[in-house]
């Protein structure tokens, strides 16, 4: 599908954003400012960016514990997001949910999860929302390839494909569950699996923009069809650690840096781009220099925002009581 | 007024708020039954028959059967109600909440609050509990304490048709995630049932019988045992009061407390495991807030910490029993 | 695989047997002798034969909610089970399982279970502890179409494999899950599934005892040589209810007879045997009124023997407390 | 004697154990790590480096890595543990148990009774609970009372290094499943812990404190803030007897009894979320039990009825502390 020139400025920021975003979360965490558990995105910005275009306001997605990067390019507010992972009461979710569990129902991002194959039951209830009302809309879930063997998201399959549901299965295969490799810990493939329930399914590189965002295209007019669930199976890497604190000594030595060199997707984008004549490296950098303020002024923000008061422990728990 | 069952008060809550409101849809395996069988449509209407006549009525649409996929259904229930349906779904029995519950009491009960007050998830999932079927170990459970241990749930346990039909009400019409547990030995228990729709409260006691003695509380089926208890007793001069709090989250503690005040005994009576149970829950309760007023021990009838047996024999000797309330009342009276 | 006179012999008293006592206790629910939930087995006696026929002591299995029939096949006590399921003090479980959970781990049989999707897990366990133990052992697991949509089968599935655990997964398929037809319920298909977790997998017809025999033998084979898990879609019928009491409105008018005249796999294995004149059907007859005896005999037992007396409601929680 | 860390002890306890007895085998995600992966092997020993250490000595055939499949290889290592082996799976935190929890209640519970008396499932659960490290709402939980509820299950709560080690060698010893529930906050906490292999029996209860006023129950990381709470109150003339039942199932309840029986006042301290939870449980017991000795309200200290919040400021005031303990424990006494 060919994108125009806003379109391809819009994913540059939005990847730009991420990138900046998850390595400025990175630094802080290192610093001492943020609390708790933190997965970082870093390195996986294409999948995020390229399945959430084809998106609108109709469409739903679940994340992962992996999840500031879903969150962004399903449009969630990024100071909201910043101030969230500090803590503070201006947090998108008043500092209740953190990092893994940011959140913006009106955004259609039906939350990061804490639970390791949490989101496909859920896509499946909002595709079905979907199609039971009409919306026209579709369900995204994305999932990891160690949340690939959790039995929740194949029965996700079954069910998605017995109820013929506008939801699509987006694996993001970054080659490691924690220390566990996929290569191990994936019996078959991704692809045939989703064979064996009927689906189809799709390969795409993980650093291509525009693999990743042809193939979403393609599933979700096949799910706003009626022609029921894809699933596509993105190979990608991620750059940080696990969680904020590993020190990925299950990596081989100069990996990271290796697939920071030769497998960036923004450098992929970048180059594509700007070799096509599409886009300007002036206009990239530009917007590179717009997304670095706008990051730095979301962490002054946080940084200086007050923390939830304690009321407010007691508070959201119900609507009634 | 009509003599209801159970079981039609409940089809008829459902069918009457199907009505009224279209985002309500029905989940569950067999709800309907049938489904790509040569034989009959609606075959089943759930193993106990509860939903049967739905199906017809709103179509597969409205009333879906599912594979045997309590994650994948129940958590699709859960996504359903965050995302702007009003879904109903059946776990067939409480027994098998192990395989799902993660999606009941990370997800469900929790969207709200994680998210800062910006969810709203209006599930609501029937489930069958209880002993007395001759069901065994894996089919006989209570397990609600489970559930009222889970900030962010709401749990109601209906002790007669009436109550199933207004609770069932309220329950679809309330924005919060809300487990309805329903006794399989009360299905065919017969009521004096409204043809008109109406809501009963959540957090609202009932008090079937009233006295100054003793205060019994007593959930779902233990309410029936609980009432003949209190009838046996006040024949022998002593009068009790039955608390049936109808809903364990929330919990009308100011029924009981004040019914304490006035009786200074409790008997808590449940059907449920007693270690960290409703017995528990309510004694402690009492414990704490009206200890003042306490004229004796506080007394729980419950099952023994084991299993539910199948044989007949072993299951009768588990289960609570009038006489063993009788005996407990006896026993804070004396 | 030939099979000497002797083990034919042996099937054919099995098969028999399985099918005397379903039959028998259908009878008996029916009079009201025996409470609860039962699932009755008749009509796909050749599963349970045809591969237990392959298995030792060294082997485990785990059953389903149906599991009279796999009980029988792993050498339990028939009396036993009889007594079991009427809850007598005599009962393979002392009267605490019943039908739903009859079970002999001295025979290596696990559990009848009454949880869908509860045996596959177990027998991963069992598989373990022979490749562990380096006892030679396999571990099957038989499994409901129904329960084929579960998550815990589908882990399963990925465990073996990463595992490379000696596990042999029977999809018995009788076309429904309660009144739910499988060909609804079950996305895409079983072999394909098991491909998706590259694991060898065959479809076998469960009239067919010769076939399902072989078929296993296979997968035992692979299992022992160290070759990982196996999985095996027998197509088969029952001919009682999902359970008794279950009117089955939701099948064809006639299907039931039109199988039991056409796809009865106790005829078919009389009809093979005798036809190859590996068998006379006197033979057959003699086992067959024996059978009878044997039955009879277990019932009236069954129905005379004493009730677990009341105290015994308090052991077997623990071991020790 | 050496001190250790509450890690080292665990990390002691399950190598020592594995060295006696070749049937014990680890299993879980991460407990060793690097499976598959180009760079080192063992990288991780579990998420808090617990099992670190493990891999090397016995090998990838008694340290197993597992898929992300809770379900799967809980499962597996119970039907390991009824054929002949004792593992001990990590459930990395036990907020995850929603995934698996048939498993473990009702398959490991309930195959002993089920099956007559004739299954024997030496299983160790091992599993990270509590609140305090911003770990948000799916991650803090408690949920040992889920646990003590099933009958079939024992459950241990060690409260220190030493209790620890000498509770994780029981549990591998033990012929039932057992669930051994580990603090993410006390895993630094140092102690003195022999080296030699040491069991503590279960449901004997380790009085920290012993004093005449009043009775302190506490689990996990609660006894700390008892004791700390009792060390101030002494100061004050306030002598608490504080008592860590170590198992909740079985739970010592005659150290619980005999001690209300001489103080007369109870305050129960628990982590977990209030409604029919541990300090329900000790509560009601005592209000049955020990009642005739009761001088005061019996008054619990818990969490309130919500999620665990994310944000410091809210995870502070969501947690029990040493001053509220006080605070309760003047209530009791005035
Ligand atoms: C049910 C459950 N099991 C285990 C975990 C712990 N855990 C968190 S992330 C993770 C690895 C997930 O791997 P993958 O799905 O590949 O996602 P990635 O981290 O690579 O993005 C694990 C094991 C969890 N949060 N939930
Ligand atoms: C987890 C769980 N969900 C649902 C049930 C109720 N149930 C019992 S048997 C059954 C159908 C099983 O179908 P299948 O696996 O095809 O086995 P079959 O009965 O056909 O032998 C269902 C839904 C259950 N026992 N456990
Ligand atoms: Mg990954
Ligand atoms: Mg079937």
């Amino acid at each position: 599908m060919q994108l125009n020139r806003e379109q391809l400025l819009a994913a540059w920021r939005m990847m730009g954003t991420i990138r900046a975003f998850e390595d400025r979360v990175h630094a802080e965490f290192a610093a001492g400012g943020i609390p708790g558990f933190v997965h970082l995105y870093a390195g996986e910005e294409a999948s995020a960016v390229g399945v959430c275009m084809n998106l609108d306001h109709r469409d739903k997605i679940a994340s992962t514990h992996r999840g500031h990067g879903h969150c962004i390019a399903k449009g969630c507010d990024v100071p909201g997001m910043m101030a969230e992972i500090f803590g503070r009461a201006s947090g998108l979710c008043g500092g209740k949910g953190g990092s893994m569990h940011i959140a913006d129902l009106e955004k259609g991002m039906m939350g990061a999860n804490g639970i390791v194959g949490g989101g496909p039951p859920l896509i499946c209830g909002a595709a079905l929302t979907a199609k039971t009302l009409k919306t026209g809309g579709v369900a995204v879930a994305f999932i990891g390839d160690g949340a690939s063997n959790q039995g929740t998201t194949m029965e996700s399959y079954n069910l998605a494909k017995a109820w013929m549901l506008p939801a699509i299965f987006v694996i993001e295969d970054n080659g490691y569950a924690e220390s566990t490799a996929s290569n191990w810990s994936v019996s078959g493939s991704q692809i045939k699996r989703a064979e064996g329930f009927g689906i189809p399914a799709v390969q795409v590189d993980g650093i291509d923009f525009f693999a990743i965002h042809d193939a979403a295209a393609e599933a979700v007019e096949r799910a706003r069809g009626g022609g029921g669930p894809s699933l596509i199976h993105v190979k990608l890497n991620r750059y940080h650690g696990h969680f904020e604190g590993d020190a990925q000594t299950y990596r081989a030595p100069g990996e990271i840096e290796r697939l920071r060199r030769e497998r960036d997707p923004l450098a992929h984008f970048r180059r594509r781009v700007t070799e096509a004549g599409l886009l300007e490296a002036s206009q990239l950098d530009a917007i590179e220099a717009e997304v670095a303020t706008a990051i730095e002024t979301a962490v002054a923000a946080a940084k200086s925002a007050p923390m939830p008061p304690p009321p407010n422990l007691l508070t959201d728990v119900y609507v009634s009581y | 007024m009509a003599k209801k069952s159970f079981r039609q008060a409940i089809n008829e809550a459902l069918t009457q708020e199907m009505r009224r409101d279209p985002r309500v849809v029905l989940m569950g395996e067999d709800v309907a039954g049938g489904l790509g069988s040569p034989g009959e449509d609606d075959a089943w209407g759930g193993p106990m028959g509860v939903t049967k006549g739905l199906m017809p009525e709103f179509g597969r649409e409205r009333v879906l059967d599912t594979p045997i996929t309590e994650s994948g259904f129940i958590g699709a229930a859960i996504g359903a109600a965050a995302t702007g349906l009003r879904p109903v779904a059946d776990l067939m029995f409480v027994d098998f909440m192990g395989v799902c519950f993660d999606q009941i009491f990370n997800q469900a009960a929790k969207f709200r609050y994680m998210f800062g007050g910006k969810a709203v998830t209006p599930v609501v999932i029937r489930t069958m509990f209880g002993a007395g079927f001759r069901a065994a170990s894996q089919h006989s459970q209570c397990l609600y304490p489970l559930f009222t241990h889970i900030p962010g749930l709401k749990v109601v346990i209906p002790s007669s048709a009436y109550d199933a039909k207004g609770l069932m009400i309220q329950a679809i019409r309330d924005d919060d995630p809300v487990i309805f547990f329903e006794h399989k030995m009360l299905y065919d228990d017969m009521d004096e049932v409204p043809d008109e729709p109406y809501a009963i409260p959540f957090g609202e006691a009932n008090l079937t019988r009233e006295g100054d003695d003793v205060t019994v509380v007593a959930l779902g089926r233990m309410v029936k045992l609980a009432n003949e208890a209190a009838d046996a007793l006040r024949r022998d001069g002593v009068a009790c009061t039955v608390i049936d709090p109808r809903t364990t989250s929330p919990m009308d503690t100011d029924s009981i407390l004040e019914s304490v005040g006035e009786t200074g005994r409790l008997v808590v009576v449940d059907e449920a495991h007693p270690r960290c149970g409703m017995a528990a829950d309510v004694a402690a309760l009492v414990a704490q807030e009206a200890f003042r007023a306490l004229k004796a021990p506080v007394r729980m009838v419950t099952p023994p910490h084991v299993p539910v047996p199948f044989s007949p024999a072993l299951e009768d000797a588990y289960l609570p029993t009038a006489a063993r309330i009788v005996e407990a009342v006896r026993g804070v009276m004396a």
